[in-house]
This record gives C-alpha cells, sequence and structure tokens, in this order.
C-alpha cells in the first residue's frame, strides 16, 4: 500500500496531466497535453526564479553582514513579487540610435532560447517533456543559440559598454562551451546514450544502497568538477562575471535595457542557470534519482529540485566568496587548463571503458586523474612573469 | 506532387539565392554568407534524398549532410580568418577594390 | 626427450594482470621519455619520476608473482600470454607478445627489486653530478628495456629490447665520456656485445625460417613448444647437429656476449668505467643476466640439442668460471675485482644451467644479484668513503670508519664465498656443484667449478682484507656514507642472507615453483649422507679459500708499492693474470689488426676501383650530354622557341578574362554549370 | 502516402521561413542584420532537417551554424568594420549579370527537379534512424572520414589563426 502511494506520489503530475487530458476532444488533446506542459515548466521555474533570487539576495545579504531585502513580507519574502511589479511598470527606455527591431528580439529570443532547454530535462521519473534521441544536443544547440541574443543585445543598444559586454560574454560563452560539451561527452562514452533520460535512467542503480552516480567514479568526478566551472562561466556567474563586470562596463550588454525587457534578462540568466544546474545534475548527480536507495520513497521530482536548488546555492556562495577573474586570465584558464585536462578526461574514459571490470580501472584512473590534477594545478599556481600585457586587434 | 520534389525545390531556390548573394554583393563576407546558404541548401538535399530514397538505413545521405557541416565549419573559419587578413592589408572588403594578388 | 617444463596442466588463459604486463617496462620507459624532455637541472623530479615508475613497475610485478604463487599454490602452472600480429608480409606473420609464467615473475620482481633499490642509492651518489637528469633518464631506459628482455614472449621482442639494454648500457657506461677511458670502454662493451648480437640475430632467423614463428608459446603453436621442437630436432644441418642444436649454439654465442661468456668477457671489467650504480644495475642485476636468462627461456630448445648445446653450455661456464676467477686475483682495483668476480659467476650460472637445469642456473642468478648488487654498492660506498680511490692497496682498516659498508660487505663477500649454512650464495652454488657432480657426459666441469670456488673465496678474501683491514694506506680520511646509500645496503644484506631459504635442498621451494611441482619441507634430507658429503666438501672448498687468502694477506698492509705477496711466489703467473691473460692484446694484434688492415683495404678499394668505375662513367656522360647540349641548342630550341611565342601571345588574350575579381570567375563558373546541366538534361530527356 | 494537408502547411511554413530569411541576407543593407537573417535561414534549414526525421542533423545544424559559424560571420564583421551601412552601394557593379546568371542557375535546377517529377519516390522510407546507429556508424563505417575530418578541422583551425593573426614585425616597420 504504502509503496503504490509513493508511486502514485512519484507520477502525481503526470496522472493529473493525463486526467487533464482525458477531459478533452480526442483531436485537441496532443494540443493540451504540450500546452500543458509547457505552462508547467514556466510556472514551476518562474517560481524557482524568484525563490532563487530572493535565495541570493538575502544570503549574499548574511555573507555580506547585512540583512538583505527584509521589508516587503515577512523577512522579506515578498520582496520578488516587488521587483516583478516594479520591472513591469517601468518604462521601457530604448536609445535614440539603437536598431529598434533586433534590440527588442534579443530578451525574447534569450528568455525562448533558455526554456526551450527545458524541454529534454527529465525533471521525475517519466517526466521530460519531449524524451528525445538526442536531447544532449538539442540542449546545446539551444545554449548556443543563446549567444546570438547576447550578440544581439549589445550590438543594437548603439553603446560602447554594451558592445565591450557582448565581446567578451561570446568569447567567454564559446571558450566555455567546448569542456561543457567535452565534460558531457564523457557522461555519453559511459552511457552511450544522448538521451538525457537514458543517461537519468541508468545512473538510477545502486549497490550496497548507494547509487551509480557518474559523479562517483574518478573521471566522472574530474568531469563534474570541470562541468562546474564551465557552468558558472556559460551562465556569466561569479567569479566569470566579466561580461557583466558593473565596475569596468556598468551592465554589459544589457546596460541599455530597461523595464520588463531588462527583467526578461534577469529571468533569463536564472533560468539558464537553474537549467544548466539541472544538466549537471542529470549528467553527473543522477537526475532524479534519490542519494540512497532507502530515500526512494520520496517523490524523483523532490530530488531534481533538490539537487538543483542545491547548485544554486554553490552558486551564489561563489559569488560571494571569490574575486572576478581578468579577461586574459579568463581565457588562459579556458584554453590551457579547463581543456586540456577535460581531454585528458576524455581519454581516461576511453581507457575505463577499455579496461573491463575490476578494481584495477579505479586505481589507474584515479591515479592518472590525480597525478594530472595535482602537476597542472601546481604548474598553475606559480607566480608567472606578467609582462605587459599585448593585445591584437584586427587593424 | 512528391513532397521529395518540393524540397529539392526549396533547396534549388536556398542555392540560387546564395549565389545571387555570392555574386552581386560587394562586402566579402556577405559573399561568405551566400556560400554558407549554398553549401546548407545542398545539405538540404542531401537529406531529403536519404530520407526518401530506398535506402535509409545506409546513412549515406545523412553522413554526407554530418560531414558537410563539419567540414563547412572548417571553411568559415578558413574564409573570415582570410577576410580579416584582407581587410588588415587592403584596408577595405569591398570585392570590386580587392583585385590584386600583391598584398 | 622433450619434457615440458612443468608437472601441472598449464594454464594459458590471460588473467587481468597479464592484460596489464606490458606497463611493466613501459611505465619506466615514458618516465625517460619525460625525464628526457625535462629542464637540466630538475634533480628532484627526475629521481622522484625514475624512482616512482620503478616502483609502480614493482607493484605490477609483485602483483604479477603473487598470482604466479597463487597459480602454483593451486596447482597450475601458470603460464599466461598476450600475443599480437605486429606485422604481416603475404603469408606469415611476425607476432610480438609477452608471458607471464613463474621464469618471468621471478626476474620481474628482482629487477625491479634491485633496481628500484640501486636507483634511490644513485640520488646519493650521483647528487653532486651535473648530468644527473641525463642519468637518471639512461637508468629508467635501461630499466625498461630490461624489464622489455625479461617479459617478452616473442624472440623478436627480446631481441629489440636486448639492442635497447645493449644501447642504453653504451650510454651509461660512457656517462663520464669526457673521460677517454670512459668513452673506449663504452666502445668497446657495445661492439664486442655486437659480436655476439649477430649470431643471436642469425639464430632468430634460422628459427623463423625453420617454424615460421617467433612466439616461445602461443597455445601448442609457439616456437618453445613440442610440436615445433620435433620438428626442428630432426631438421638437419651442418657438422652432423640438428637444426635445434645449431639454433640453440647461435642464441648462445649472443647469451655470451651479453654476459660474458669465455671469448666475448672482454667489455666487462673495461665497463667498470661507469659510474658505480651503474655498474651494480648491469653487472649485478640486469644486463649480464640477460643472457642467462634468455638461455633459460629458451631452454626447451636447448634441451632439444641432444645435449650438444647444453654441453657447450657447461664447458664455456665452467671454463670461464675459472678463467676469471683466476685473473680477479691478480687485480688491484676494487671494481675490477667484483668485475672478474661477476664474470666468474655468470660462468657458474651458464654451467648450472647447463647441468641443472633451469632452477639451478636461475637460483645461481637471483641470489647472485641481490649479493653481487649489494658488492657493488658497497664498493662505490668504499669508493665514495675514500675519496674516489678505487686503488685497494691504498686503502685499509676502513672498518672502523664505515662499519656499516663493512658489515653489510663483509655479508656480500660471505655470500659470493659461499659461506655454509647461513648464506644465500653457498645454497645456490652447492646446487650448481651438486649437478656438476651428477653430470653424466664428464667430471671436467665439476674439477673446474670446485677450482674456481677456492679461488672466488681466496680473491675476496684478499680483498676484504687489503679494503677492510690493516691500517689506513689512503690519503685524507674516510667517512661513511650518507644514509640513502647504506639503506639499500642493509635490505640487500638482509636477501643476501634469507634467500638462501628458499633453495635449501630440505626445502627446494625456488626449484618447485620453477618447475611447476608441489614443494615439500623435509628436513631428513640434511642428513642424507651424499648430501653430507657434498656439504663437507664444498665447506672445505670455501674454508682453504678463506684460509689460503687470510694467510696470505689478512691483516697486512702493504704499501702500494709493494710487491704482492704471489706475485714474489711466482713472478711470471702473476704477470700473466694481472694483465688479464693478454686476451685483450690477442684480440688486439688478431681481430682489431685484421679489421684495420681489411679497412685500409677497403679504402684503397674505394678509392680506386670503384672511384675509377664511377669517374668513367662520369666521364662518358659527360661527352654524351655535350652532344645531346648541341643537339639541343641548334635543333630543338628553333622550333620550341616559336612555339612557346605563339603561346604567349595566346595567353595574353586569355588573361584579359583574369582581371582579379572573384566574382567575375564565380560567375563564369555558374555559367558553364548551366551550360553543362542544360547538356546533361536535354541528352537525357526521354 | 498521400501527404496530408498539416503536413504540407507545416512544410510550406518552414520553407518560406527558410527563403526568406536566405533573401533578407543577401538583400539587406545592413551586414549585422544579414548576419542575423542568415540565422534565420538556418533555423529554416534545421527545423526542415527534423521534418525529414534527421534529428542529428538538424541539432548538428542549430549548433555549428547558429552557435559557431554566425557568431563568427559577426565577428568579422566587427572586426573588419562592416556594420556601417557604406555610402556606396551595397551591390556590385556587375550585379544585373550576377542575378541574371543565379535566375538562370535556379531555372535549370527547377525544370531538372520538376522534369524528373515522375520518376521521383512518393513515400519516404520506412526506417526511424537512432542516434545510436548514427554514432554506431561514425565509428565504425565512417571512421576514417571522421578522423579525417578531425584532421581537418585541426588543420583549418591553425590556419585561420595563422591567416588572422597580426604580424608584429611588419608593424614594426
Amino acid at each position: 500500500m504504502t509503496s503504490s502511494f509513493a508511486e502514485n506520489l512519484d507520477q502525481i503530475f503526470v496522472l493529473l496531466k493525463h486526467w487533464i487530458v482525458a477531459l478533452v476532444p480526442v483531436p485537441l488533446q496532443p494540443l493540451v497535453g504540450a500546452v500543458l506542459s509547457v505552462a508547467a515548466i514556466i510556472v514551476v521555474f518562474a517560481t524557482l526564479f524568484a525563490i532563487a533570487v530572493l535565495m541570493e539576495r538575502k544570503g549574499l545579504g548574511r555573507m555580506q553582514n547585512r540583512y538583505g531585502p527584509n521589508r516587503v513580507g515577512p523577512l522579506g519574502i515578498l520582496q520578488p513579487a516587488a521587483d516583478g511589479i516594479k520591472a513591469l511598470i517601468k518604462e521601457d527606455v530604448v536609445p535614440y540610435n539603437a536598431d529598434h527591431v533586433v534590440h527588442f528580439l534579443a530578451p525574447i529570443v534569450l528568455v525562448v532560447v533558455v526554456f526551450m532547454g527545458y524541454a529534454v530535462l527529465p525533471i521525475g521519473r517519466n517526466m521530460t517533456f519531449v524524451p528525445m534521441d538526442a536531447g544532449l544536443l538539442f540542449y546545446f544547440a539551444m545554449g548556443a543559440s543563446a549567444e546570438l541574443s547576447v550578440f544581439m543585445a549589445g550590438w543594437s543598444s548603439r553603446n560602447k559598454y554594451s558592445m565591450l559586454g557582448a565581446m567578451r560574454a561570446i568569447a567567454q560563452m564559446i571558450s566555455y562551451e567546448i569542456p561543457l560539451l567535452m565534460t558531457s561527452v564523457i557522461v555519453v562514452m559511459m552511457t552511450g546514450s544522448l538521451s538525457l533520460d537514458k543517461i537519468a535512467e541508468v545512473q538510477n542503480q545502486y549497490t550496497w544502497g548507494l547509487p551509480h552516480w557518474f559523479v562517483f567514479t574518478p573521471m566522472g568526478f574530474a568531469a563534474f568538477v570541470m562541468f562546474a566551472i564551465a557552468a558558472t562561466a556559460e551562465t556569466n556567474r561569479s567569479p566569470f562575471d566579466l561580461p557583466e563586470g558593473e565596475s569596468e562596463i556598468i551592465a554589459g550588454y544589457f546596460t541599455e535595457y530597461s523595464g520588463f525587457k531588462f527583467a526578461e534578462f534577469f529571468l533569463g540568466e536564472y533560468v539558464a542557470m537553474l537549467s544548466i544546474s539541472g544538466l549537471g545534475a542529470t549528467l553527473f548527480l543522477g537526475g532524479w534519482s534519490a542519494p540512497l536507495e532507502v530515500l526512494n520513497v520520496v517523490p524523483s521530482w523532490f530530488w531534481f529540485v533538490v539537487k538543483i536548488m542545491t547548485a544554486m546555492c554553490v552558486f551564489i556562495w561563489m559569488r560571494g566568496t571569490l574575486p572576478r577573474l581578468r579577461q586574459d586570465q579568463l581565457m588562459n584558464f579556458a584554453w590551457k587548463f579547463v581543456l586540456p585536462m577535460t581531454l585528458l578526461d576524455l581519454m581516461v574514459a576511453g581507457l575505463w571503458r577499455f579496461m573491463g571490470e575490476g578494481i584495477l580501472r579505479w586505481v589507474v584512473c584515479s591515479a592518472i586523474l590525480l597525478a594530472a590534477y595535482v602537476i597542472g594545478g601546481r604548474a598553475g599556481m606559480k607566480r608567472e612573469q606578467f609582462g605587459p600585457r599585448s593585445y591584437r586587434y584586427a587593424e | 506532387m512528391s513532397p521529395l520534389s518540393g524540397y529539392l525545390l526549396v533547396a534549388a531556390l536556398v542555392f540560387a539565392i546564395g549565389l545571387a548573394g555570392a555574386l552581386t554583393r560587394r562586402n566579402a563576407i556577405l559573399v561568405l554568407i551566400g556560400i554558407e546558404l549554398m553549401l546548407n541548401a545542398a545539405n538540404l538535399n542531401l537529406i531529403a534524398f536519404w530520407r526518401y530514397g530506398p535506402h535509409p538505413e545506409a546513412l549515406t545521405g545523412l553522413m554526407f549532410a554530418v560531414f558537410s557541416i563539419a567540414i563547412a565549419a572548417a571553411e568559415a573559419a578558413v574564409g573570415l580568418g582570410l577576410v580579416i587578413s584582407i581587410y588588415r592589408h587592403l584596408k577595405t572588403t569591398d570585392l570590386d577594390e580587392i583585385n590584386r594578388m600583391k598584398g | 626427450m622433450i619434457q615440458e617444463l612443468t608437472a601441472f596442466t598449464p594454464q594459458v588463459a590471460a588473467s587481468g594482470v597479464t592484460q596489464i604486463l606490458w606497463l611493466i617496462p613501459a611505465v619506466p620507459m615514458v618516465a625517460a621519455g619525460v625525464i628526457a624532455l625535462l629542464k637540466q637541472p630538475k634533480k628532484k623530479l627526475s629521481a622522484a619520476l625514475a624512482i616512482g615508475s620503478l616502483g609502480f613497475s614493482l607493484l605490477i610485478a609483485l602483483a604479477a608473482f603473487a598470482h604466479v604463487v597463487a597459480g602454483w599454490a593451486a596447482e597450475h602452472a601458470v603460464r599466461e600470454t598476450v600475443n599480437f600480429t605486429w606485422l604481416q608480409f603475404g603469408t606469415s606473420t611476425v607476432d610480438l607478445g609477452w608471458v607471464l609464467d613463474p621464469l618471468s615473475a621471478v626476474m620481474l620482481v628482482m629487477v625491479t627489486f634491485v633496481g628500484l633499490l640501486i636507483f634511490i642509492y644513485s640520488t646519493g651518489y650521483m647528487a653532486h653530478d651535473e648530468n644527473f637528469t641525463r642519468f637518471f633518464c639512461f637508468l629508467s631506459l635501461f630499466a625498461g628495456a630490461m624489464l622489455g628482455v625479461v617479459i617478452a614472449n616473442s624472440l623478436l621482442l627480446l631481441f629489440m629490447c636486448w639492442e635497447l639494454v645493449g644501447l642504453t648500457s653504451y650510454l651509461l657506461i660512457g656517462f663520464w665520456y669526457q673521460k677517454p677511458s670512459a668513452a673506449a670502454a663504452a666502445k668497446k662493451a657495445f661492439l664486442t656485445t655486437r659480436v655476439g648480437d649477430i649470431f643471436f640475430l642469425l639464430g632468430i632467423v634460422w628459427l623463423f625460417a625453420q617454424t615460421g614463428t617467433l612466439l616461445f608459446y602461443n597455445n601448442g603453436a609457439g616456437s618453445m613448444e613440442p610440436a615445433a621442437l620435433s620438428g626442428l630436432m630432426t631438421a638437419p644441418a651442418a657438422l652432423g647437429l640438428s637444426a635445434a642444436a645449431a639454433i640453440g649454439l647461435l642464441l648462445f654465442a649472443g647469451a655470451a656476449g651479453k654476459s660474458g661468456q669465455l671469448p666475448l668477457h672482454v667489455w666487462l671489467p673495461d665497463a667498470m668505467e661507469g659510474p658505480t650504480p651503474v655498474s651494480a644495475l648491469i653487472h649485478a642485476a640486469t644486463m649480464v643476466a640477460a643472457g642467462v636468462y634468455l638461455i633459460a627461456r629458451v631452454y626447451p630448445l636447448m634441451q632439444a640439442g641432444q645435449g650438444t648445446s647444453l654441453s657447450v653450455v657447461t664447458w664455456v661456464g665452467a671454463a670461464t668460471a675459472v678463467f676469471a676467477a683466476l685473473i680477479a686475483v691478480a687485480q688491484n682495483d676494487i671494481k675490477r675485482i667484483l668485475a672478474y668476480s661477476t664474470v666468474s659467476q655468470l660462468g657458474y650460472m651458464m654451467a648450472g644451467l647447463g647441468l641443472g637445469g633451469v632452477a639451478v642456473g636461475m637460483f645461481h642468478l637471483i641470489t647472485h644479484a641481490f649479493f653481487k648488487a649489494l658488492l657493488f654498492m658497497g664498493a662505490g660506498s668504499v669508493i665514495h668513503g675514500a675519496h674516489e680511490e678505487q686503488d685497494v692497496r691504498k686503502m685499509g682498516g676502513m672498518r672502523k670508519e664505515m662499519p656499516v659498508t663493512f658489515a653489510t660487505y663483509a655479508i656480500g663477500m660471505l655470500a659470493l664465498s659461499g659461506f655454509p649454512i647461513v648464506f644465500s650464495g653457498f645454497w645456490s652454488k652447492d646446487g650448481i656443484l651438486e649437478a656438476a657432480k651428477d653430470a653424466h657426459f664428464s667430471k671436467g666441469p665439476f674439477w673446474l667449478l670446485v677450482f674456481g670456488a677456492v679461488l672466488t673465496a681466496f680473491y675476496m678474501t684478499r680483498q676484504v682484507s687489503y679494503v677492510f683491514f690493516g691500517k689506513w694506506r689512503g690519503h685524507g680520511h674516510a667517512h661513511e656514507s650518507p644514509k640513502v646509500m647504506t639503506t639499500p645496503l642493509a635490505i640487500l644484506a638482509f636477501f643476501a642472507i634469507t634467500l638462501g631459504v628458499i633453495g635449501t635442498p630440505a626445502w627446494p621451494w625456488f626449484r618447485s615453483f620453477l618447475e611447476g611441482h608441489a614443494a615439500a619441507v623435509e628436513f631428513g634430507k640434511f642428513g642424507e649422507s651424499e648430501f653430507l658429503v657434498l656439504l663437507l666438501t664444498s665447506t672445505v672448498i670455501v674454508f682453504v679459500g678463506l684460509g689460503l687468502g687470510w694467510l696470505l694477506y689478512g691483516n697486512k698492509s702493504p704499501e702500494a708499492e709493494e710487491r704482492d705477496v704471489l706475485e714474489k711466489a711466482v713472478p711470471p703467473v702473476w704477470t700473466a693474470l694481472s694483465n688479464r691473460l693478454y686476451v685483450d692484446e690477442f684480440y688486439g694484434a688478431t681481430f682489431i689488426a685484421f679489421y684495420k688492415w681489411w679497412a685500409k683495404v677497403a679504402d684503397w678499394l674505394d678509392r680506386w676501383i670503384w672511384g675509377g668505375i664511377v669517374a668513367e662513367v662520369i666521364g662518358s656522360f659527360k661527352l654524351l650530354s655535350r652532344f645531346s647540349r648541341f643537339f639541343d641548342n641548334q635543333f630543338v630550341n628553333g622550333g620550341f622557341d616559336k612555339g612557346c611565342e605563339e603561346l604567349y601571345s595566346g595567353g595574353g588574350i586569355l588573361s584579359h578574362i583574369q582581371n582579379g575579381r572573384v566574382q567575375t570567375y564565380l560567375r563564369i563558373l555558374a555559367v558553364f554549370v548551366v551550360v553543362l546541366a542544360v547538356i546533361l538534361l536535354w541528352s537525357s530527356r526521354p | 502516402m498521400p501527404s496530408n494537408p498539416g503536413d504540407v502547411i507545416l512544410f510550406v511554413i518552414l520553407s518560406a521561413l527558410t527563403v526568406a530569411g536566405g533573401l533578407a541576407a543577401v538583400l539587406l543593407r545592413n551586414v549585422v542584420h544579414c548576419a542575423l537573417a542568415l540565422t534565420g535561414a538556418f533555423i529554416g534549414l534545421a527545423l526542415l532537417f527534423l521534418r525529414l526525421d534527421a534529428q542529428f542533423a538538424g541539432f548538428a545544424q542549430i549548433l555549428v551554424y547558429v552557435g559557431a559559424v554566425a557568431i563568427l560571420v559577426v565577428f568579422a564583421i566587427l572586426l573588419t568594420r562592416s556594420s556601417e551601412t557604406p555610402a556606396t552601394g551595397v551591390f556590385s557593379k556587375t550585379w544585373l549579370a550576377g542575378l541574371v546568371v543565379a535566375a538562370a542557375v535556379f531555372a535549370v535546377l527547377a525544370w531538372a527537379v520538376l522534369q524528373s517529377e515522375p520518376a521521383l519516390p512518393h513515400a519516404p522510407g520506412e526506417p526511424q534512424v537512432s542516434v545510436m546507429q548514427i554514432g554506431n556508424a561514425l565509428m565504425g563505417q565512417y571512421v576514417l572520414p571522421l578522423e579525417i575530418v578531425a584532421v581537418l578541422l585541426t588543420a583549418a583551425m591553425i590556419g585561420a589563426v595563422i591567416v588572422a593573426m597580426h604580424e608584429k614585425k611588419e608593424t614594426a616597420k
């Protein structure tokens, strides 16, 4: 009885959807189903966005030894609502010289593209909007499209700061997209599938009550670390928040946005963070699977949300802790450390496949990665002799 | 009309548009854009033939398209690098002015 | 006649540890490569890399050894191979592979373990050398190559690694290439071993021609397995030998070169010019053992030689043992004495292989590796302590200043001399003597080996008396070496004593392990009269040697210029011995002189005969070309120039199309595509 | 299989998007707008690929063209300062000849397609191809082309960097 109850609870949203869909005439059913799913995703993640923003503001406040928002509602918890209303009713200022059409399209493209990514994320057991064969590829295709919206925003504003911010953002996103892809390829190599459902499914196994998450394998762990770094950079979060470095270029590519369009960018950024956390959780942390076998009674979607919110906390924590990188450090880090390490990790993953079962591959793979990370880390820690930096323009 | 011929016509149209762009625009980058369009039209042809051909399970057309996409990426990188390099030497990307071999 | 070496059922499926066996040589080689790429003064890192890699190899070797022992305990004869095709030409293939069996497992553990100790010791010994990094690069490569020899399951792979060993030994012996003597010694080592290697290569080619495979073991299709061997035994060769015997002898020639057997031993003492750790590594544990190991590896082939090959091995070994021991008596360089002692002990091993089988020879190889490494490193420590002095006459009384070195050196010396019961050398040498006594074809080797044993004890006593007893005759003050050097000594000393346990007649564990049958403890064996007689005999032999040595040299402190006791007694013999029985001079007068003469002849031929022909040919071509030029100028060019002018003007017209506008080109291209398509469509219209 | 009206409408919409994007990419005066319109055409093509059940190729198209090529193009535009509309015409002096040639090419191609209409197959092939099969083919039958493409991409990357790199010595002169 309890297990059946737990199963029902696990599938409650799926059952709910089926129930509602069954109410409408047959020809309309696919359409209604799709609309329901999209609406659910938008509502749930917009809510999570609000919670995340509040968490960030409160948490950062705590870290910086101040209160954070505490006026709107009890303990300030209604602050996101206040922010939203403010953004909606604010005047929408567009620069005179701006390219109006592109300026208008940029935030829309960003939000659409970011929400598209959720189509393939398995939010719970049987809870993927479009269970696609090449889901991972789709996710990255959408992620790559986000760069274009950044360019559109930066270029159309006709503002040097916007342009600089956009260029920084694109350079950074392209540089870190490669390690992001490569780390995912490691998971793909281990599962043999590009489908995120399959990846989550594979990790939902237990030995001695412990889950088979990829983060618990040597190269999975190494890949997870690299993924976390690349994801932070990909979402332009501190310490990689140069594109919006307020002390240098005001607010980067969305300097010239105000009101609701600004809110869209804000939303896009946080939803992208949530979605990339979701991807990370799916790839490395077992997606919706419970951390212990006994905890399987708790619904799968709950675990997914717990995981992405934990990741958000880490994002916030990093923002409160780490100073911002310089542009050349950022690029050097991407191309000279993260990428080579990821490639090495990829080779180790291959080695892992070929070494077959047994304890030996654990030892060998761990040893190779550990050695590489220690040596690479030590080499990277050394102070280089920074001379005057030289820049290259296409003059 | 067969759905295949529809795809082929669209591909031909896109190819012609790309060719027209490559033939009429002055800016070297626009010429490259035209070439990309032509390549894409060819890809559409390949995939359409693969889908409607007698042996889709052989994957030939699809593979051809996938490789063509990869090669197009290389082509774009080198082509745009050349444009930048030409711009650096001649301070222009206008093809009507770029007619010397000597930099 | 051909019996498998093992009594248990063979188990051939390769286990996990066999699959990764290739890592054992590969890791040190990779480490060598990495060290070679390092910046020059990175001493710590290079030493750490070399030692770490060899340590890693040791771990795998231990795992492999444990695997083999486990198999043995479960009464499987483990012989696991991994083979793969390397080359394919026509229908025949050349396969490479590696093998894990008791023989290779034992060697792996010995080489990695002794090598590791030597590496550690080297960090102390070479600490102040400016080419420290290079040294460890070579050392690592050497160890890798040697391990490759050990695991090889293919004669070809073995030969490749064998040559790598040769190359790295050249590099290491000539490490101090600024010294002309070191450079010369390196060259000599390289060339001398090359002589043996040519025969070795001939043997390989012959074997391949006969059997079509160079793999040792390949599920019944290998060249060391009964099917191939019975073919070899029947195939005739020259001089009434079977092919098996002839190939065996050729391989033995290669082994003789590497292991310093009689006519080819000359390089080994000269190789002492290298740094002492190199001497220890090359001459104790690895390179010279490679020859012995090779014979052990191809032992089935040797057995198939109907006694011919094995008796040659025995006689050469026994002769070498006495010959080198004799020379060792009259040497004054501390390392040279040890070098000749090594040659002599290698003779014992060869004789042991020839007489008693793989286990007897290999047991002496293993115990010898430990105590000879110990002695060499002890000698290094002594040289270090005596301020780079190598002449034993200029030392003395060092037991007080260098207590640890003295104690360990004494253990090594007693082990080498075969001091009864306690030391490992006694048991291994005893095994050889016992086998020699039972030899069916001749008693000659037995007496030679007994005489050699007396000499061994004698010259070692002489050396130890000179170095550690009497009074100090050197300059400056002797001092004890650092911990990093003495600790390996202590470890080796421990094994020099305890290793004997696994090879006593009462518990012949080693023999049963190698030959693949269960071992039993029979203390009763000690009581058997036959054994007691032999025990007594060898004890007497050892004590005669020790006593004689002590009598003549004990506690005396002769000055350097003073003539030796024996020299006073029998001057001509002493002169001959101290001049190494004139072997080098003999070679100089015969082979080298012949080569010099032949080189002159070749030079003359090159200059006058071949050169002359070439010059004539060139002259005639010159003449021809003159004529051809004349023809060209007069007839061909006229018409050609005309044609060129036509082309030029035509090109002028065409060049108008080439106006430098890419879009024009593209347009022309497109127009012609259209034209082509139209033609195609028109022609294929239904 | 008679094509149902929904499919036809969808096809027309996607084709219109593609063609419109292509036309805009070729015709617009501002080069950045051209690049953005090109992206539209790419997306349209990717959707057409999806209609043809070529999921992998479609997503690869978006990833490569929208994520990389389009970005490269806009970078090139910015680096060569082409983003301002030039005062002189954007079309070359010989634009009419170009247009005629392009029209001729389209005419020939369309003629060829229409002429072969009766010979074309109407029903799509049955088997749905999974990404797994594509992966197996890439790592099996097509592994050599894959390796060559890898080498080509590396060479192209190095070549592009070298071609576009600033030559320091020349500026020093």
